[in-house]
């Protein structure tokens, strides 16, 4: 188990392997925001909390698609599947590789992006700590979408299709701290909410992957 | 510990291609699996790997005791020869992967990138990943594809070595393997007569 | 009577509802158009809403049905990974792209209503975001129906993908919601009971939902046995494949 | 025609759009299902015929 | 020539070949957009222009490994690089298969997204306009894009990563002529380079496309 | 119409794998190269297709005159047999691909899609594709891998039809491939000794 996550994490970070490319989509993402919305600083400051969290979103979302896939198409995953792994370790330790590889690095550069947009002085402490909260429900859920659309070519496109309704909740309350936290209001009530979800879906949806695996592997 | 199929029958799409097969295996024996294309190797073998469920009849070993081998090698392009077979006896809890390089003559590769191997050294990789399994029953699928005669003569060396440490090995070729022991098995002759699988016949026919 | 799980195997469910079908269609024109007309040519206008309060009887309906045929596919996709009765996948996979077309009519029906009551098209209220919600969840399933090719293994995940979904379409109801307070009317039929005019709407409004739900229903059956000839025909194909 | 005053388009193009749909819908199954129906036919005869 | 068009189109048209999930995909981040930013219309209506455009600009993005990465896969592309049509064509021919699948919906669903995003009436028609205009353009560099980064496996990402800057002027112009269209001011300027842009990028690029695509096959 | 290769170096992943290689073939002829795994015949018949340039040497033969097939067929899984072919003869001006179907055993399957292929239907495919692009010089990549014996009769009853109406073919394998003609060139003798190629050699040696 903790050889697939060692293999995993040294995949990405091998040339190629799509560790930073993630990053690197959130900052051009991010720098493109103000040439089609204008350089209006007091509009972007507005909606700078909330033009990050869908930011760091769809950066997750977008390498979803090499959490199962590229294993698929080698044919990694069948020997995995017959390897001395139970399917609900294997697709939570896919799930924490992609955290660790991809969404931990957004978290951590989010401030510098931060200045970007204008985010008000108040607003960087909620910002990080709604991600930190709030990004490991969407890797765990993005596994879920990945094993579902796993055997289908090209599935990246249905993948995000699947997985952006199953993201709604988790964006809501993130965003929704962040922004409290950059008007300096209270956020206790949505940071709750969140911190439940991410606990409930990291408990319960591997589950959930592994039995949608174990269909799509037959 | 020996291999027991009886009675079955596997599907693929959704239409049952092989039916009525029965067969028996004990330790230190192989079975080639011969048969024309499209006859239905590739599916028996999913099956005995348990990679999917047969829709009649039994086997008696379980899918954990299986190393398989198909088309499709499962390695990294980005990762060394060593680090690919290295992580696949972590997983199996093999520590050494040195036997396995010797035996199909990796080691003068070890530091290549898979992704720089030509088709045969490839192939060699992928049946060196059997060696660190460390599991009894080899279900190979056209194994000795794109491998050089000298190759092929490794590779027969290593199944024979496998089979007299007690091991077991069910192979699908259309190539002539070299080893000198192994039963010959024509699926031809199973071929399945009732088309679809049993509740699927009751529902939709 | 026979167990109601005698209506699972395709024959007996194909025979039943060809005799159930006809009948079925008719009853859901009669009470459209009785429905329909009733509302659009013989009501008055309400006090405030004027002649708007016509479109109640299109999107209240649709709107009901939007939400019980995503639950119905539920049932059904539990039934299928329970029972594993293929009729019931099938059902399930019959009856989406109806529950959509309903969510769609809901949507553009109170979006088309927004525009003289709220001054606006479209606002982020929480019943009108959760349909929309909604409409994406149906997208993804019939996305995900048509991108499998194998139909047991397309039926397992779509049910499994309605199960999680369910749970996240409950969760975000809660949380859009929390999110914002809206401008919608609140959830009962009794919105007019107050007023004397109520069941002037009412009745007609009741004889509209019963239409829409004996249309849904009509229409899902169809649907369904399409799919299971669909997928006998897919098996003899495969049959006179092997031959 | 009942008098539907300042509202007449948003009344009429509701029920328009709405009442196209359904039909839609309908009609689609509907061809489906006789397409469907059709093809299976064919596939039943050619198989009875084979055997 | 023809042939391939028709192949590229009727292959997008089959089941699982990606048709309509780009439009999905539009749809959903411009729904999700309300998620992050707060329901409030009046600031919804200011950023609506600039964020239809950057959504439609994703939308094409994601879309764009479809172009050759699969028949790299299977091989398709060597073959079609030693039949008898030049490179150039083919890239070209590609491109136009790319917009007529991906593009040209977008464009057509983007008023009805507007509703969603309360688009002021005036703001429609440039809106589409400026897409019809620039999205051709988009679909050319993206053909580029996806020429270099054929032969890289699950190269999406390093796509996204190298198109996106080459999209910057694009974007610039297209958002501006969305935004003054919006506020009602002229917008001729814009709407001439976006043009220019188009039509240079649509006659010069696939020489570059098919040069870089020789290179990578070799 | 025939093919001069003088010699002919070519390099993979930076590496000379070959070098000095001359061969000549005229109409109605066929080479087999053979080789051990990794010796460079991949890397040749690339060359020759014209996919990848030559590091020293020439070919006589413009790359238009060759139809290429390797391990991956280039088959589109959600088209059909017959579709798949359809494409590849308009793209090559052809206009019938019945002859190509016979040849190659596939009009039972024409309707199926292509992605419900076992592993040498879907090779059939592949090599029927050859006989729909008229070309003169066919370069095969082990094209008789996962093929039974009777689909490989059938592969070289149309590589001698080919060569009868005055075509060519260049064939790497390691297997017998039952063709009557057909001289045999081993790559192994040509093994390339300068190690990287000349204008790198200039650079940094
Ligand atoms: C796009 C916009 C809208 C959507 C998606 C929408 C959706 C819904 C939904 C989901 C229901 C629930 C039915 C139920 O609970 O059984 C409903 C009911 C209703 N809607 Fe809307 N609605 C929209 C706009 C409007 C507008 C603009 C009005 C009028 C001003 C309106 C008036 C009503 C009424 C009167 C009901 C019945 C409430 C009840 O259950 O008693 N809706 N709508
Ligand atoms: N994905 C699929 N869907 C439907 N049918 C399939 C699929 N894959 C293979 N088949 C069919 O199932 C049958 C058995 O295929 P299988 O791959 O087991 O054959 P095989 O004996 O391995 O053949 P080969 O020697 O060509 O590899 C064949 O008739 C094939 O056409
Ligand atoms: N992508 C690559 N990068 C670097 N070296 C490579 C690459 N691919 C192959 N090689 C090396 O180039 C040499 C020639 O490979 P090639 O594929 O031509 O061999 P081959 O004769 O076709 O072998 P086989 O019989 O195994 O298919 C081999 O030594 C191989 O290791
Ligand atoms: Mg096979
Ligand atoms: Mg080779």
């Amino acid at each position: 188990m903790i050889a697939v996550l060692i293999r995993d994490v040294q995949l990405a970070l091998r040339a190629g392997g799509g560790f930073g490319l993630g990053l690197a989509f959130f900052l051009i993402v991010m720098a493109l925001v103000p040439f089609s919305i204008g350089p209006d600083s007091a509009l972007l400051s507005r909606i700078a909390p909330g033009v990050l969290w869908l930011g760091a979103l769809l950066a997750c979302l977008l390498s979803l698609d090499r959490i199962l896939a590229l294993d698929w198409e080698d044919g990694s995953l069948d020997l995995l599947a017959t390897a001395p792994i139970p399917l609900e370790g294997l697709v939570s330790v896919k799930a924490l590789a992609h955290w660790l590889t991809t969404a931990l690095p957004l978290v951590l550069v989010t401030p510098v992006l931060g200045v970007l947009l204008s985010l008000p002085a108040q607003g960087y402490l909620w910002l990080v700590i709604s991600l930190l909260v709030g990004t490991p429900a969407l890797s765990v859920i993005g596994t879920f979408g990945a094993a579902l659309t796993v055997g289908i070519k090209r599935g990246g496109l249905l993948l995000s299709l699947l997985v952006l309704p199953l993201y709604v909740p988790v964006l809501i309350f993130g965003a929704d701290v962040a922004r409290r936290g950059a008007e300096a209001q209270p956020v206790q009530v949505p940071l709750l909410l969140l911190g439940a979800i991410t606990c409930g879906t990291v408990a319960l949806l591997p589950f959930a992957s592994a039995a949608v695996l174990r269909v799509n592997l037959r | 510990m020996e291999l027991v199929v009886s009675e079955l029958g596997v599907a693929r799409g959704g239409v049952r291609v092989l039916e009525g097969l029965s067969f028996w295996l004990s330790a230190g024996q192989a079975l080639i699996v011969r048969g024309p294309n499209g006859s239905g190797k590739t599916t028996l073998l999913r099956v005995l790997a348990g990679l999917q469920p047969a829709v009649a009849g039994t086997v008696s070993m379980a899918p954990d005791c299986v190393a398989y081998a198909a088309h499709a090698d499962g390695l990294k392009v980005q990762l060394s020869v060593a680090e690919n077979l290295m992580f696949w006896a972590r997983l199996h809890a093999v520590h050494d992967i040195g036997p396995a390089l010797e035996a199909f003559d990796l080691i003068d590769l070890q530091d290549r990138r898979a992704g720089a191997l030509s088709a045969g050294q490839k192939r060699r990789l992928g049946l060196a990943r059997l060696l660190v399994t460390a599991r009894p029953l080899w279900v190979l699928d056209e194994p000795t594809v794109s491998l050089d005669s000298l190759a092929v003569a490794r590779f027969a060396a290593a199944v024979e070595a496998h089979l007299r440490s007690g091991g077991m090995a069910v192979i699908a070729t259309h190539l002539d393997l070299g080893l000198s022991a192994g039963r010959v098995l024509d699926v031809a002759q199973f071929r399945a007569t009732r088309p679809v699988d049993g509740s699927l016949d009751e529902a939709f026919l | 009577m026979a167990s109601i799980w005698e209506y699972a195997n395709p024959r007996k469910f194909l025979e039943t509802s060809d005799r159930v079908l006809p009948g079925l269609a008719l009853l859901a024109a009669i009470l459209l158009v009785v429905g329909l007309v009733w509302g659009f040519f013989f009501t008055p206008d309400d006090y405030r809403q004027g002649s708007t309060v016509k479109i109640i009887y299109l999107h209240v309906p649709s709107a009901l049905i939007a939400i019980n045929g995503w639950l119905m596919m539920l049932v059904a996709s539990l039934i299928w990974l329970i029972r594993r009765h293929h009729v019931s996948a099938l059902a399930a996979r019959a009856a989406a792209p109806v529950g959509a077309t309903m969510t769609v009519i809901a949507l553009l029906t109170g979006a088309i209503w927004g525009q003289p009551m709220w001054g606006t098209w479209w606002a982020w209220d929480p019943r009108l975001t959760s349909f929309l919600i909604l409409f994406l969840f149906y997208l993804g399933y019939i996305a995900l129906w048509a991108a499998i090719e194998d139909d047991d293994t397309a039926a397992d995940l779509t049910s499994i993908l309605c199960l999680v979904g369910s749970v996240f379409a409950l969760l975000s109801r809660y949380a859009v919601n929390f999110w914002n307070q809206g401008l919608h009317q609140g959830a009962s039929l009794s919105m007019d009971k107050a007023d004397n005019v109520a069941n002037v709407f009412y009745v007609p409004l009741l004889v509209c939902m019963a239409g829409f739900v004996m249309l849904f229903l009509a229409l899902v059956l169809l649907r369904t046995q399409t799919e299971i000839r669909a997928r006998r025909m897919r098996a003899l194909l495969a049959r006179e494949r092997m031959s | 025609m009942p008098e539907l005053g300042k509202y007449a388009a948003a009344v009429l193009t509701s029920y328009a759009v709405s009442l196209l749909l359904l039909a839609g819908l309908a009609a689609f199954s509907l061809w489906r299902a006789r397409r469907v129906r059709a093809a299976l036919r064919k596939v039943e005869d050619r198989a009875r015929r084979h055997g």
